[in-house]
């Protein structure tokens, strides 16, 4: 069925008996919430969301899946990933030094966008499924390409459970403890 | 077909005025002389296309032109709510100049003109109001929209300059 | 003895219920009544409000924190304000909000509460609580910033709403029990003929009248945000500004101690004994609880009720208040007619 | 409205007295402690949206994530908070707001830089109308992200209110007057430029 | 009391630089202010009466028409997405479908449902933040706190389904990023279940709160002519009587295949506009409903185009299996789009967006026109507030739903 377009009549509410009865809705939904509030605010340092497995947290870099293709700098967004040229030795030519470049991450300017994720050919970048990380030096927000391959310590871990919210039908979002 | 009817309408309602009349992708585009206008927005809107959805300004520094579309459209007329007119005019690049348009299309196109003159320096006579919108003064005057204002990109390597692959 | 008079002024009790209850325990009531506000407006909005401060005390050590906060930050005196209108203006303000609990009884035993023999304790108390908004004025206008002066010219439009009703609304009390004591319009109403039950409209225009004076929603409009920032207030820092703060709260914590004694049966039913504990502490918790429920009550609106238009406020008083002031009033002389407090 | 006019008016010279009682209270009564656990608990933001992270903003303040629970209150008047959260991009037209507002607090003040373009500009990192924030006002705390979710902002609140206790930023700061370890880095008149041509 | 700002000589942008006759008391609200956001309207007052409004904006503006120039086609999806990040879907939807109209290039029906689908999430959240944003600048923060929870649980729906709270970057040419993943449909249909109770009490303690009614009816009336004339958009538009909306004016998507109906009223003012938004509400809760029901039934297409999709690589392919993420072969970087110019537009939340795109054949778009609705509706801060008390400005503003970044660009 093709959607239609339609006009409504405002119902104003006039007259003493509907002011009234108005006000007295009013106060009474206001004391409903106040004896029953049906809450699930997140106590965020006791307890921390455990996102889904397809959150764009942070980004972890392989690197020996890494072709060196430059990809992934190349959609970059915010040109927040740049390729590093480094001198690698490999095991069995040790005499033969190779230039081989990899990327490293700024986030100082990453958007969290992905795009880096998905374009990459072998799957050498994956996201942590968090995003509670911050920073007080500006410097330590450039990765260096060691940093770049481990997994940062949420910090929410060590002080706190996790939890997951449902969507209900009643309350909307329901907290739910991790077992 | 609907959309046939309507532009056969835009050139009857037009007559000699149009220079030119293209199918875009999207929209109609009718070129104008910048001298008539006035007179040509003017009889697009006793057609029904009564308000304006964007003034756009392209810079052509190749041509040396600066083209100025409005893109009308209609509120009132069922038939023509999904139909776009650009009415387009081109105007020089030193010195940009047109009539503005607000004595015909109102507040719909008041500050996009504005816009218009802040990122591009296209002069708007006639135009209450003339002054920069967005930017600071000492922005508007480097006409950022224009192509000769250059934005520096980066490149994909660690301390190499940029250029286009 | 030379020493009995400094000994009964030491020993004065209207000056220890002035130190004690009315800056102690305004203070603690203020307190009270924003982390109530804080905490029931964010029950109705599904949320927890302060809390980390002290988990176990829902976070009640949080007012202290923004108390201490306040007091001991930098106080930025601009340099374009009226130096010592700006300095006086809130601390008057603070002092003269406490004032009228001086002739605000909270007993009947005249050995603890002297003034209780005042005949006139009710007319000088209201007369007292009409101060505060002509320095709050001063202070805005000192400040010398548009908002602040905007803020004071609402507030001075809006004294001239609620300052008919309180007094009206307030006096049918002595129309009804024919006397301006304030205990004896308490004991008239013993034990439980309370004013808000023989005549609820009164009570209602009283209430109004309140939420207008002590600008709590849905009348906040000298301090409404979204136009005039902090209205009067919006050059104050630091100390100064506690002050403004917490005077807002101490005075309707006032309002709302008349309020309980004239409408509320103050000590009602409970009937003060000879003993300190039976004869003044008991009954003040009853009159100070009555008045907490007031308090609260007014917090709680903040949470459901947006804010009138300035012309709406003044026309929802003088359309609405006055008229059901006055109506009170004219009850209240029939109830002194039929005689029901004699 | 700079600085602190000292000059004698009724009552005394209330500057000095102030600066007295900081130094009877500080330093004699040893309220220091005092002074960090109640500013830890009572980071007021100023209301200064400057950009589009102002959502999250707004949805950290809202039921899930609830940020009073810290004690923290968006206020509005300037005069009244001592903390401000950087929302995303500052543009040259804002940094001057930004930074008179910021002068407009009463010390001690904290700034939070919240999302990438309030760090390096983030996707807009070659754009002609943005200002570097911590260039207009010393930050203490930066989080990544476009925008940083709620979670975040809160947890960099809590990074903040660490250092307070374990810098005894509040009170060192009250008692020196300024915070030598961060400063301005452009000055005013470079910033506002555009404010007085 | 000053009088009309600084003398004619004084150059400062952004300001009105005219002599006023009449002595008025100006004051600037913003960008500091709580009752703007990022921006500031330089008003004058006559006694309490506002005789001239002057929007002051660009606090937020970006440059994003002309980063947009320098980027290759893919990079602007995310870059226009900043805009609005509370309506992230809607706004880069026509960037898209313009690209897709230089490249003709359909997407799948399923990738089109899935838009549909994140629009209408989009759209709900988004008029949630108006209605939080509305209720707090007159004073309801009740109306604020609750709006803004109850936008949490499908800003959870649009997180499930991108990855992403906010910014999605969730269509690009072609197709969509993700598949729908199997919880979806139960979340959604709960959702919606549970907002249609919602509305209900939002009825009750704002929409039809005495005080909020007061407040509201009769102020900012924009009659229907006049809406025309100044070409206002969204539900402000059907508030004043037009019966226009994209998704029926030009179907893009799907929508011209789905049941809902657009709802519009006659009064023009301020509570017209908040009851725009319930109902549109409504109506979008039953396109997420029709949208997941048809995802659910039809299943097997890929979320991007079939050429598309069959070009991908093995690896490629098996991610998608796998976790229904559509990865980009390394071509989209640096795609090239044929010459030309098209427009495209679409129903965001607060109105009509409209894209201008033109290419000149390269690998970077020759000139990107962006038009939001929240530009088309700063016009009526000028023509439409003088008159009103000041106390009314915040009512105005909030009513039509104005978010600065939006407008700024």
């Amino acid at each position: 069925m093709p959607p239609k377009i339609s006009l409504k009549k405002l119902d104003r509410r006039g007259g003493l008996f509907e002011g009234v009865k108005s006000n007295i809705h009013t106060l009474a939904l206001g004391v409903k919430y106040l004896v029953d509030p049906q809450r699930s605010t997140l106590l965020y340092p006791k307890e921390y969301i455990e996102h889904r497995p397809g959150y764009r947290g942070f980004i972890i870099f392989i690197k020996d899946k890494c072709i060196s293709c430059a990809a992934c700098a190349r959609i970059c967004p915010s040109a927040a990933m740049k390729m590093v040229r480094v001198t690698e030795i490999d095991p069995k030519h040790p005499d033969k030094p190779r230039q081989k470049q990899y990327p490293v991450i700024n986030y100082q300017r990453c958007i969290f966008c992905g795009f880096c994720v998905d374009v990459c050919p072998t799957e050498a970048l994956y996201h942590v499924p968090f995003h509670d990380i911050v920073y007080e030096n500006l410097a330590d927000m450039f990765l260096s390409l060691e940093m770049f391959q481990v997994e940062p310590q949420r910090p929410a871990t060590s002080e706190g459970l996790p939890v997951v919210y449902e969507v209900d039908e009643i309350k909307g979002l329901v907290k739910r403890r991790k077992s | 077909m609907n959309s046939e009817r309507i532009v056969e309408e835009v050139k009857n309602v037009l007559g000699g005025l149009a220079r030119e009349i293209a199918w875009r992708k999207g929209y109609l585009e009718v070129l104008v002389e910048a001298t008539n206008i006035i007179e040509a927005a003017g009889k697009l809107k006793s057609m029904g296309l009564d308000h304006v959805k964007s003034v756009t300004a392209v810079d052509y520094p190749k041509e040396s032109k600066i083209r100025v579309t409005y893109h009308a459209s209609s509120y009132s007329r069922e038939d023509l709510m999904g139909f776009i007119v650009g009415l387009s005019v081109d105007l020089p690049r030193d010195n940009p100049e047109m009539p503005s348009l607000v004595s015909v299309w109102d507040g719909s196109v008041e500050f996009q003109e504005r816009e218009v003159y802040e990122f591009f320096g296209v002069t708007f006579k006639g135009h209450p109001d003339l002054r920069p919108l967005l930017l600071i003064r000492e922005l508007a005057e480097k006409r950022v929209l224009r192509k000769d204002f250059v934005v520096k990109e980066e490149s994909i390597y660690e301390g190499v300059p940029f250029k286009y692959d | 003895m030379i020493l009995d008079p400094i000994l009964y002024l030491i020993a004065y009790p209207p000056l220890w219920q002035v130190l004690i209850l009315g800056f102690l325990g305004s203070l603690a009531v203020a307190m009270v009544a924003i982390w109530f506000e804080r905490k029931a407006a964010a029950r109705v909005q599904r949320r927890i409000g302060p809390y980390w401060a002290s988990p176990a005390l829902g976070g009640f050590l949080n007012i202290i924190a923004d108390m201490v906060r306040y007091v001991l930050q930098q106080l930025i005196i601009p340099g374009t304000v009226d130096r010592l209108t700006f300095y006086v203006a809130p601390i008057a303000a603070f002092i003269v909000s406490i004032l009228p609990v001086i002739f605000i009884p909270l007993s009947s035993r005249p050995e603890f509460w002297p003034v209780a023999s005042m005949d006139y304790s009710l007319l000088i108390a209201l007369a007292l609580s009409t101060l505060p908004p002509l320095l709050i004025i001063a202070a805005g206008w000192s400040s010398n910033n548009k908002f602040a002066v905007i803020g004071s010219m609402r507030e001075s439009y809006v004294i001239t709403a609620y300052e008919l009703v309180a007094v009206v609304s307030i006096l049918s009390a002595s129309a009804a029990t024919l006397t301006f004591n304030l205990v004896h319009i308490v004991d008239a109403q013993q034990p439980f003929k309370w004013l808000i039950i023989l005549n609820p409209i009164a009570f209602l225009a009283a209430v109004l009248a309140v939420l207008m004076s002590t600008s709590a929603f849905p009348f906040e409009i000298p301090e409404s945000e979204h136009e005039v920032v902090a209205g009067p207030y919006t050059e104050y820092s630091g100390a100064l500004y506690a002050f403004n703060m917490g005077g807002a709260y101490v005075r309707r914590f006032v309002y709302a101690l008349i309020i309980a004694l004239v409408f509320l049966g103050g000590w009602a039913p409970y009937v003060p004994g000879p003993g300190p504990i039976t004869g003044y502490v008991i009954p003040s918790i009853i009159v100070v609880l009555k008045a907490l429920i007031i308090v609260l009550f007014i917090s709680f609106l903040r949470a459901v009720y947006g804010r009138y238009r300035l012309d709406q406020a003044l026309g929802a008083a003088w359309r609405l208040a006055i008229p059901l002031a006055i109506v009170g009033f004219g009850w209240s002389l029939l109830l002194a007619y039929i005689g029901v407090f004699h | 409205m700079t600085g602190e006019p000292v000059d004698r008016v009724y009552v005394g010279n209330i500057n000095v007295a102030a600066k007295r009682a900081r130094e009877l209270l500080l330093g004699k009564l040893k309220l220091g402690e005092v002074v960090d656990w109640a500013t830890t608990f009572s980071l007021w933001p100023v209301h200064l949206l400057t950009s589009c992270c102002g959502a999250e903003f707004a949805a950290t303040w809202s039921p899930r994530f609830d940020a009073e629970q810290y004690g923290a209150l968006p206020w509005i008047s300037p005069r009244q908070t001592n903390f401000i959260i950087i929302e995303g991009t500052v543009t040259r037209k804002m940094a001057c707001a930004l930074r008179i507002t910021y002068e407009q607090m009463p010390l001690p003040k904290f700034v939070i830089a919240m999302g990438a373009c309030a760090l390096d500009g983030g996707l807009f990192y070659n754009s002609y109308n943005i200002v570097k924030p911590w260039e207009v006002v010393p930050v203490d705390v930066f989080i990544p992200g476009c925008p940083p979710p709620p979670e975040g902002l809160a947890r960099a609140i809590l990074q903040l209110r660490k250092s307070i206790r374990e810098k005894k930023l509040a009170s060192r700061w009250l008692m020196e007057g300024w915070r030598p370890d961060r400063d301005y880095v452009t000055p005013k008149d470079d910033v506002c430029k555009w404010w007085r041509p | 009391m000053t009088s009309g700002g600084l003398e004619a000589g004084g150059q400062i942008p952004g300001f009105i630089v005219k002599k006023i006759e009449k002595e008025v008391y100006e004051i600037f609200i913003g960008p500091q202010h709580p009752g703007s956001g990022h921006m500031r309207i330089i008003v004058r007052l006559d006694g309490d009466i506002i005789v001239e409004a002057d929007p002051d904006i660009g606090y937020v503006h970006r440059t994003m028409e002309k980063l947009s120039e320098v980027r290759e086609w893919l990079k602007p999806i995310p870059l226009l997405e900043r805009m609005t990040i509370i309506d992230a879907c809607n706004v880069t939807l026509p960037y898209v479908n313009a690209l897709e109209k230089l490249m003709d290039k359909k997407p799948s029906t399923r990738a089109s449902y899935l838009r549909v689908l994140l629009c209408e999430i989009n759209r709900v959240a988004s008029h949630l933040y108006g209605m939080g944003i509305f209720g707090v600048f007159i004073g309801h923060s009740t109306m604020y706190m609750w709006a803004f929870g109850d936008r949490e649980v499908f800003l959870e729906l649009a997180e499930a389904l991108t990855g992403a709270r906010l910014t999605h970057t969730y269509p690009i040419p072609g197709g969509v990023r993700r598949d729908m993943p199997q919880e979806l449909p139960g979340m959604a249909r709960r959702a919606v279940r549970y907002m249609r109770r919602r509305l209900e009490e939002y009825r009750k303690i704002f929409v039809d709160n005495p005080v909020i009614v007061k407040r509201l009816s009769g102020v900012g009336v924009i009659s229907k002519s006049r809406a025309v004339e100044l070409g206002i958009v969204g539900p402000n538009l059907r508030a004043s009587g037009v019966k226009y909306d994209v998704r029926i004016a030009e179907p893009y998507e799907v929508y011209g295949e789905l049941d809902f109906e657009i709802p519009v009223f006659e009064e023009g003012d301020a509570l017209a506009r908040t009851w725009v938004r319930v109902e549109e509400i409504k109506q979008s809760l039953n396109i997420i409903e029709q949208a997941v029901n048809w995802l659910e039934t039809h299943k097997g297409e890929p979320v991007i185009a079939k050429e598309d999709f069959d070009k991908l690589p093995k690896l490629h392919k098996e991610v998608y299996e796998r976790e229904g993420r559509v990865k980009f072969v390394p071509a989209h970087a640096t795609m090239k789009i044929p010459a030309g110019k098209a427009v495209a537009r679409g129903e965001m939340g607060r109105g009509e967006i409209f894209y201008y795109v033109e290419s000149d054949g390269g690998i970077t778009p020759y000139r990107v026109r962006v038009v939001t609705p929240s530009a088309r509706n700063a016009i009526v801060f000028k023509h439409v507030v003088p008159g009103h008390t000041l106390m009314d400005l915040p009512a105005i503003y909030g009513s039509i739903d104005y978010f600065p970044p939006e407008s700024d660009r």
